[in-house]
């Protein structure tokens, strides 16, 4: 590869938020007709550079130069119309507006200044057909699931001519397949000639897509590597800052099949959500979830905490019939809910972090018992440094980043040692560390007892974890699974794909 | 990922039309109720009168409805309202200017002051609700820094807008301001459906944050928004001028909760992101018919016209609420 | 025009009974709620139906009555306008529509007489004027400055601003009164108090406080003897309207003089509206009898009054 | 110096002072406190009085606010309750009879607790916007308190009753004490109690609150409840002060004075965190303004005009991107910004 003058030069870059030096001095640059993956621990800083890159946030010091030019964007607007388009980490797009719209808003195709609606619906459509995608682009973007909104997201960035495309964690939930279609086509556009800035904590993504590596670590720079010549472990050893001693390797998951049914959801269903479905969960068991976009996983795990109701059917708990009227209702049999979606359905951005962590256990108490300080200390000091959340637990959890809030929603409901767990994307935008960390974790609490549904767009994942894995294809639970030696990703795929017995 | 997951979505009225659909099937409704309540209620005049007697806050409620789809508020409407009838009075009764030039002139001043709201409100990140307020206790103080006496317009070309009638049938007749508010709200209509301002607006309203992120022009749509609103204000009030043919401090006290209300019953969210312009004319319908059954009715003591009017805005919201999410119920979604 | 008043079929009461639509101003004050009722009453004694609309102060809201009045084709229409201009569009429409039209209370500036048939009430510039006048005579004899401190009603409203204008154009003829103080109190007695608790603190030497109603006056009151000093003798007080309460303050010497403004303007208006409708003549202007009271006077009526 | 000025008080106490300053320097015995027939009695102390029913219902409103709802039904409820509690001690044959006043004051919040829980009702259960729910106890309920009073206005003579809002304790106005003692009730429910957490967190994200086991329907009928209870009290206290309720007037747009007091102190009207003491600062700043106006003789036609000065100057000052934009800009060419700051130790995370 021969190496063209950069399109993007960064310099010695510094960014001071109150509390926390995100950026350190980073030197950065891309080149023209690549795929630069910029790699970090959870907080390393590589949202903040791309914000400060495209004028969210205005740099502290460094400079920035745009093929050559020395620039400094006032926002994201400016960032656009000199050729630099972007995708953020949380999917920043507006609900209340149509799918096409979401895609082509501010640049829509026009004749004398009236909008072409025609037009806009049949290139959004168009343009969804090419990643594979059949949503009906006059519905409102809210109604699609988030991964969808993901797509949308990605589709209207890369749809912008521009010279520079940066993708901050796209894929963080999207599934297999979908992601093979994004990586069709961003090698499509890198042959194009367009720098690609692609940010994942997926190192095999890394290393199928990326042409160059670029590593931070807590705002500083690591280096920059030419992917071919940094083998995995090097990178997570960079990463992190030190060895990570047996990522792969989880012990201890015997199928518990003798303890008791925890509990039993008998044709428990939701028109237009999820079909009819049962499904047994055991104490000390973990069950996996797996099905592509908007089958209906999430629907399921909203069912059984009673965030929304059930249409028919019902559910059981040690052998009475429960009903599972609001989350309130769930929480009072022990059933906790980690949401996919942190940013609408978990935290709460004003509330501090310390705040953020105790709400559940508040909740559960009343508004009449509050959590003592020294509880509250006790408890976040402990989760903090058990999940290993960088951040102050007195500054609002908005500031942290993406990973890190994660872990924040994941405290929340580990302290309320439930019964059963149910983890919707748990890793989503989490490191290697602490996913590895995270998937230790679960092991260890169902071999405590606790019942964990576990909802991953990986299947490897998925697998590793899971002593029964329920397979959803089309809204339905088409198959449940026992994971022996005999099942695979592959006999997963074709389950998801098929629907047909094996 | 087939077309199978898809939920059929095109049966009858989509579900972002459904609060509009039913507060003009409750509109009819009122009408119709009223038809058979009191005589000489169900002819084609007393629609047009509700619009007649309603134009101007037709117009301005059309501005609000810009700045409520963008997530803000303007709490000043009413005051522009009056300072307009207040500037033109004293300017024609009392300089002898000629009509036009003053409109042109309090159509500019109203669209500054809502510039200058805008930017304040944009740039100093302060909220919507003070900034107007403020705007509303100067626009207000100005009215009776200019005088605190009602002052008779009798310049020719506001009598004529005033006593013009424009037959459109036998006894039946509406006023040029009614033209003038339709093709304010048809202008609006194609701005928020057809441009990209008026796309932008809907996007700022869902989620500034992500608007910005998106890249679209924030700072721009924000003060647009005001500065349009400002301006409606003022038009509001020249119409208004027509209506009373005089210029008054106190004209206008409490409209824009009028005119909050009507975009509010039309079925726009406070938060900003939904809502459509026909919403808000019918909203303005809904309050005019209200005050004419009032009157039709003529019994009511003062107090009891106030608590029937609030009741008559509750049973309107419940059955808009009932009905509305028996209808959204229907199609899935969480 | 005037006399065809067989001719609408309309009104619901059918028949011949004479249909009146009156727009009142509102509900705003004890006054004013005097004034709904005797209209109404008045309306029932002399077999008048009344259609009745309240405006809450607003005067489109009015503007929007008298036209649904038209629209429901009542014999006679009687309104208290808010304002005195900014008539002439609708009351051009109800004289097209052939209905007579009395106002009460107040005037209207209408350069057309003929679009209204005669004006029922009083003349609040002259309430002014009795009160100035009274101030002048009792300090006649007085040499030194006069402090006078004045509670205004709402700010830009009609009374507030004629009885201002009244009592300061009678007071201006002597030097020696000064007005050091001068702050709206709404019409409220709560506004009222406040204000003139202020005036207390910033002001120590108060000898007279004109307030343009009843209300604020009392409330005033309470914070001159808040302040520890006795109303109606420390401080003058001059008041307008004589409601019961006043006029009670005034029995008991807390008050000094009250000018009245009477609400009871009914039984004379359904007599102008039975003629105006008949094809009768009536004068253009019709006062409204009114009377001021001092503080004897007002023990004799006190037992007396209605509202 | 900076810790002070990050502090969000420290602008609502700098203008409220500068306020203070302005009065002192018109009038001659603006800070004097002197002890007349038993009582405190000094402008100071008028502010305090004045201001105790707007300090109650921005308290009330607060909260509304901290769930990113609003409250307008606040102005009428105060008539209401004035109305009521008035009609029924004027009803007493005995006025001055404690029990009787007792009585009356009981059933009077009885009903304020009632209407604000319908307006929780409204906001809650049947998912109305809180704008539009309350602009329908706000229209209506002036009716009903008119209602109530016939359109008069009920003068009443009872001393009991007079203490609420106008009578004296230990030499302190009542009032006061009974906004001191509310404040630190609420005070102490939401930051003793885990009350606050709720309503920050409801107001913060519903949705996040809902899945986190909060009840926040719940919390929203106790919010608009306590509200309208802040409200009913504010409403005996302005009746009690003048004897007499008045339903037309009586706490006429005093729902746009407690959302500016609400604000000023530094709660934001899209919900979440809120602050009690800014709230307070909030409504004192309002009514010295109001003060001021009557002492330092601004005529009633530029009172507005002086309002909206004094509101922009307020808001202007609070605004952290006001002063970074127009104060730091002038700063600048003195003083580069970045150099001291490559100085500081980098924070590590670790
Ligand atoms: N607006 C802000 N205010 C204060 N601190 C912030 C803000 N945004 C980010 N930070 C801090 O800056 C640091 C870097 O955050 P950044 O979002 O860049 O991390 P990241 O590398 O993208 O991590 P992740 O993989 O979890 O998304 C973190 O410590 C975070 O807490
Ligand atoms: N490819 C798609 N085409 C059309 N609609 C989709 C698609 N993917 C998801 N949806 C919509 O998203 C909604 C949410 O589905 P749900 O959240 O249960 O999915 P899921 O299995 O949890 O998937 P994920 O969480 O990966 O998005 C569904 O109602 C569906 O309408
Ligand atoms: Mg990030
Ligand atoms: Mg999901």
């Amino acid at each position: 590869m021969a190496e063209s003058a950069p399109i993007v030069r960064m310099s010695g870059i510094v960014k001071q938020f109150p509390g926390a030096r995100a950026l350190d001095g980073v030197d950065f640059r891309l080149l023209p007709g690549e795929v630069h993956a910029l790699m970090g621990e959870n907080g390393a800083g590589k949202s903040t550079l791309i914000k400060v890159l495209t004028g969210v946030h205005p740099v502290d010091e460094g400079e920035i130069e745009l093929a050559g030019r020395p620039v400094a964007f006032s926002g994201p607007l400016a960032a656009q119309q000199a050729g630099i388009s972007t995708v953020y980490q949380e999917v920043n797009l507006c609900g209340n507006l149509s799918v096409a719209e979401n895609i082509f808003v501010g640049r829509e195709p026009r004749k004398f200044g009236r909008i072409r609606w025609r037009e806009v619906y049949r290139r959004a459509d168009e343009l969804l057909d090419r990643f594979d995608l059949d949503v009906d682009v006059s519905a409102p973007l809210s109604s699609c699931s988030l991964a969808v909104q993901q797509m949308v997201a990605i589709a209207r960035a890369v749809d912008v001519e521009a010279k520079v495309l940066i993708l901050d964690e796209p894929t963080s939930s999207l599934d297999a397949d979908e992601v093979a279609q994004l990586f069709r086509v961003m090698r499509r556009l890198k042959e194009q000639g367009i720098a690609i800035l692609f940010v994942s904590h997926f190192l095999d993504q890394i290393y199928e897509v990326a042409d160059r590596i670029t590593v931070l670590r807590n705002g500083r720079l690591v280096g920059e590597y030419l992917t071919r010549e940094l083998p995995q472990v090097y990178l997570v050893a960079k990463m992190i800052g030190r060895e990570l001693a047996e990522l792969e390797k989880l012990e201890g998951k015997p199928l518990a099949r003798t303890t008791e049914p925890l509990i039993e959801a008998r044709d428990l269903g939701r028109a237009g959500a999820v079909n009819p479905f049962t499904l047994t969960i055991r104490e000390g068991e973990v069950v996996g979830l797996a099905g592509l976009l908007g089958s209906g996983r999430t629907e399921i795990a909203r069912l059984l905490f009673g965030a929304d109701h059930a249409g028919g059917g019902s559910v059981h708990m040690g052998g009475k019939k429960v009903t599972l009227r609001s989350p309130r209702a769930a929480m009072n049999h022990k059933i906790a809910f980690c949401s996919e979606n942190r940013r609408e359905e978990g935290l709460v951005d004003e509330l501090t972090v310390r705040e953020n962590i105790v709400l559940a256990l508040q909740a559960d108490r009343g508004w009449s018992r509050p959590v003592s300080a020294r509880k509250a200390d006790e408890l976040v000091r402990k989760y903090v440094a058990a999940l290993n959340i960088k951040g102050d637990p007195d500054e609002p959890v908005r500031t942290l980043s993406g990973g890190n809030q994660q872990k924040v929603l994941l405290a929340r409901w580990l302290i309320m040692e439930p019964r059963l767990l149910i983890l919707d994307e748990p890793t989503r935008g989490i490191d290697v560390g602490a996913k590895a960390e995270i998937q230790r974790l679960v092991v260890e609490l169902s071999d405590g007892g606790m019942a964990v549904l576990f909802i991953s767009a990986e299947l490897d994942e998925v697998l590793r974890l899971s002593h029964k894995v329920g397979v959803l294809r089309d809204r339905t639970l088409v198959a449940q699974l026992d994971n022996d030696d005999a099942l695979t990703t592959d006999t997963l795929m074709g389950k998801i794909a098929s629907g047909a017995p094996s | 990922m087939t077309a199978t997951t898809l939920p059929a979505r095109r049966f009858g009225v989509p579900r972002k039309y459904v609060p509009v659909a039913v507060t003009g099937c409750l509109f009819v409704a009122m009408f119709v109720i009223g038809g058979f309540r009191y005589e000489s209620f169900a002819t084609g005049q007393v629609v047009l009168n509700v619009f007649i007697d309603n134009a101007f806050l037709l117009v301005v409620a059309v501005g609000m409805t810009f700045v409520i789809l963008s997530g803000g508020i303007d709490l000043s409407v009413g005051s522009v309202v009056a300072l307009t009838t207040m500037v033109s009075a004293t300017l024609m009764t009392g300089h002898g200017w000629p009509a036009w030039p003053v409109i042109l002139l309090v159509l500019v001043m109203g669209s500054v002051l809502g510039f200058a709201m805008g930017a304040i409100i944009h740039y100093f990140e302060i909220q919507p609700f003070i900034v107007t307020l403020a705007g509303m206790f100067l626009a207000r103080g100005l009215c009776y820094t200019i005088g605190t006496e009602s002052i008779s317009i009798t310049d020719p070309v506001f009598t004529a807008f005033a006593q013009t009638r424009i037959n459109l049938g036998p006894d039946l007749g509406i006023s040029p301001s009614v033209l003038i508010a339709a093709v304010v709200v048809l202008v609006a209509g194609y701005v928020l459906h057809y441009t990209r301002l008026g796309r932008s607006v809907y996007a700022v309203g869902g989620n500034e944050n992500s608007a910005l992120l998106m890249g679209l022009p924030v700072a721009r749509t924000k003060i647009a928004v005001y500065t349009i609103s400002g301006f409606c204000s003022a038009l509001g009030g020249i119409l208004l001028s027509f209506y009373m043919l005089s210029g008054y401090g106190l004209h206008a006290v409490g409209m824009e909760l009028d005119a909050i209300a009507a975009v509010v019953i039309g079925g726009a969210l406070l938060t900003g992101g939904s809502g459509y312009l026909l919403g808000t004319v019918l909203g303005v319908l809904v309050l005019g018919l209200t005050q004419t059954i009032l009157s039709f009715e003529g019994t009511l003591s003062s107090w009891w016209t106030r608590i029937f009017i609030g009741l008559l805005l509750l049973a309107f919201i419940l059955l808009q609420r009932l009905i509305g999410v028996r209808r959204s119920l229907r199609p899935s979604g969480s | 025009g005037g006399g065809s008043t067989g001719a609408d079929a309309g009104g619901s009461g059918g028949g011949d009974k004479l249909v009146m639509g009156f727009s009142q101003v509102g509900a705003e004050s004890g006054w004013r709620t005097a004034n709904t009722k005797s209209v109404q009453d008045s309306a029932k004694t002399a077999g008048i139906e009344l259609k009745f609309s309240d405006a809450q102060q607003k005067q489109e809201n009015q503007i929007k009555a008298i036209r649904s009045f038209i629209q429901q084709k009542v014999d006679v229409i009687a309104f208290s306008p808010v304002v005195e201009s900014g008539w002439d569009t609708v009351l051009k429409e109800a004289q097209n529509a052939k209905i007579p039209v009395v106002l009460t209370d107040r005037a209207v500036d209408s350069k057309d007489t003929s679009l209204y048939k005669t004006f029922l009430g009083s003349d609040f510039i002259e309430e002014g004027k009795k009160a100035g006048q009274w101030l002048v005579d009792q300090y006649k004899d007085e040499t030194g400055d006069v402090n006078i401190v004045e509670l205004q009603g709402t700010t830009g409203s009609a009374p507030a601003n004629d009885r201002k204008a009244g009592f300061g154009e009678v007071i201006a003829a002597d030097p020696k009164f000064k007005i050091i103080a001068s702050q709206t109190g709404d019409f409220t007695r709560a506004k009222g108090k406040e204000v003139m608790e202020a005036f207390l603190k910033s002001n120590s030497d108060i000898d007279v406080l004109f307030a343009h109603n009843d209300d604020m006056g009392l409330g005033a009151i309470e914070a001159i003897e808040g302040a520890g000093k006795v109303p109606g003798k420390d401080i003058k007080i001059i008041t307008i309207d004589a409601v019961k309460d006043g006029m009670q303050a005034l029995a008991d010497g807390k008050i000094n003089y009250i000018v009245e403004c009477s609400p009871l303007l009914g039984p004379q208006l359904m007599d102008l509206a039975k003629k105006v409708v008949a094809g009768e003549a009536v004068p253009q202007r019709v006062v409204t009898e009114e009377t001021t009271f001092t503080q004897e006077k007002a023990k004799e009526v006190l037992s007396s009054r209605q509202y | 110096m900076s810790e002070l000025i990050r502090n969000r008080l420290f602008w609502p106490v700098l203008i409220l002072v500068g306020l203070m300053a302005l009065n002192v320097a018109f009038t001659d015995n603006f800070l004097n406190i002197q002890v007349k027939d038993g009582h405190l009695y000094g402008s100071l102390i008028d502010i305090l009085r004045f201001g105790a029913p707007l300090i109650l219902v921005a308290l009330g409103m607060t909260l509304v606010i901290a769930t990113r709802g609003i409250d307008l039904s606040v102005g009428s409820v105060v008539a209401i309750a004035g109305a009521l509690a008035c009609l029924r001690i004027s009803d007493l044959g005995d006025q001055n009879s404690v029990t009787g006043v007792l009585a009356a004051v009981g059933v009077t919040l009885a009903l304020t607790l009632v209407l604000g829980a319908w307006n929780g009702f409204l906001v809650a259960a049947v998912g109305i916007q809180p704008i539009i729910a309350t602009l329908i106890l706000m229209v209506a309920g002036r009716g009903l308190a008119q209602l109530i009073t016939d359109g008069q206005i009920v003068t009443i003579n009872s001393s009991p009753y007079k203490l609420i809002g106008g009578g004296y304790w230990l030499t302190l106005p009542f009032s006061i004490l009974i906004v001191v003692a509310l404040v630190a009730l609420t005070a102490f429910l939401t930051r003793r109690l885990a009350l606050g957490m709720f309503i920050e967190a409801v107001g913060g994200n519903a949705e996040a609150s809902r899945l986190s086991g909060i009840r926040s329907r719940g919390v929203l009928v106790v919010v608009y409840t306590f509200c309208a209870l802040c409200a009913g009290i504010a409403g005996l206290m302005i009746s009690s002060n003048v004897s007499s309720a008045d339903g037309n007037y009586a706490g006429l747009w005093i729902e746009l004075d407690a959302i500016l007091a609400v604000v000023i102190g530094g709660t934001s009207l899209a919900g979440g965190r809120f602050s009690i003491s800014g709230t307070i600062l909030g409504a004192l700043i309002i009514q010295t303004l109001t003060t001021t106006v009557y002492s330092i003789g601004v005529p009633p036609e530029t009172t507005l005009l002086f309002k909206a000065l004094v509101v922009t100057i307020v808001c202007l000052l609070q605004s952290p991107a006001f002063r970074q934009k127009v104060v730091k800009r002038r700063a600048r060419p003195v003083a580069p910004a970045p150099a001291p700051m490559s100085e500081r130790e980098p924070v590590t995370n670790r």
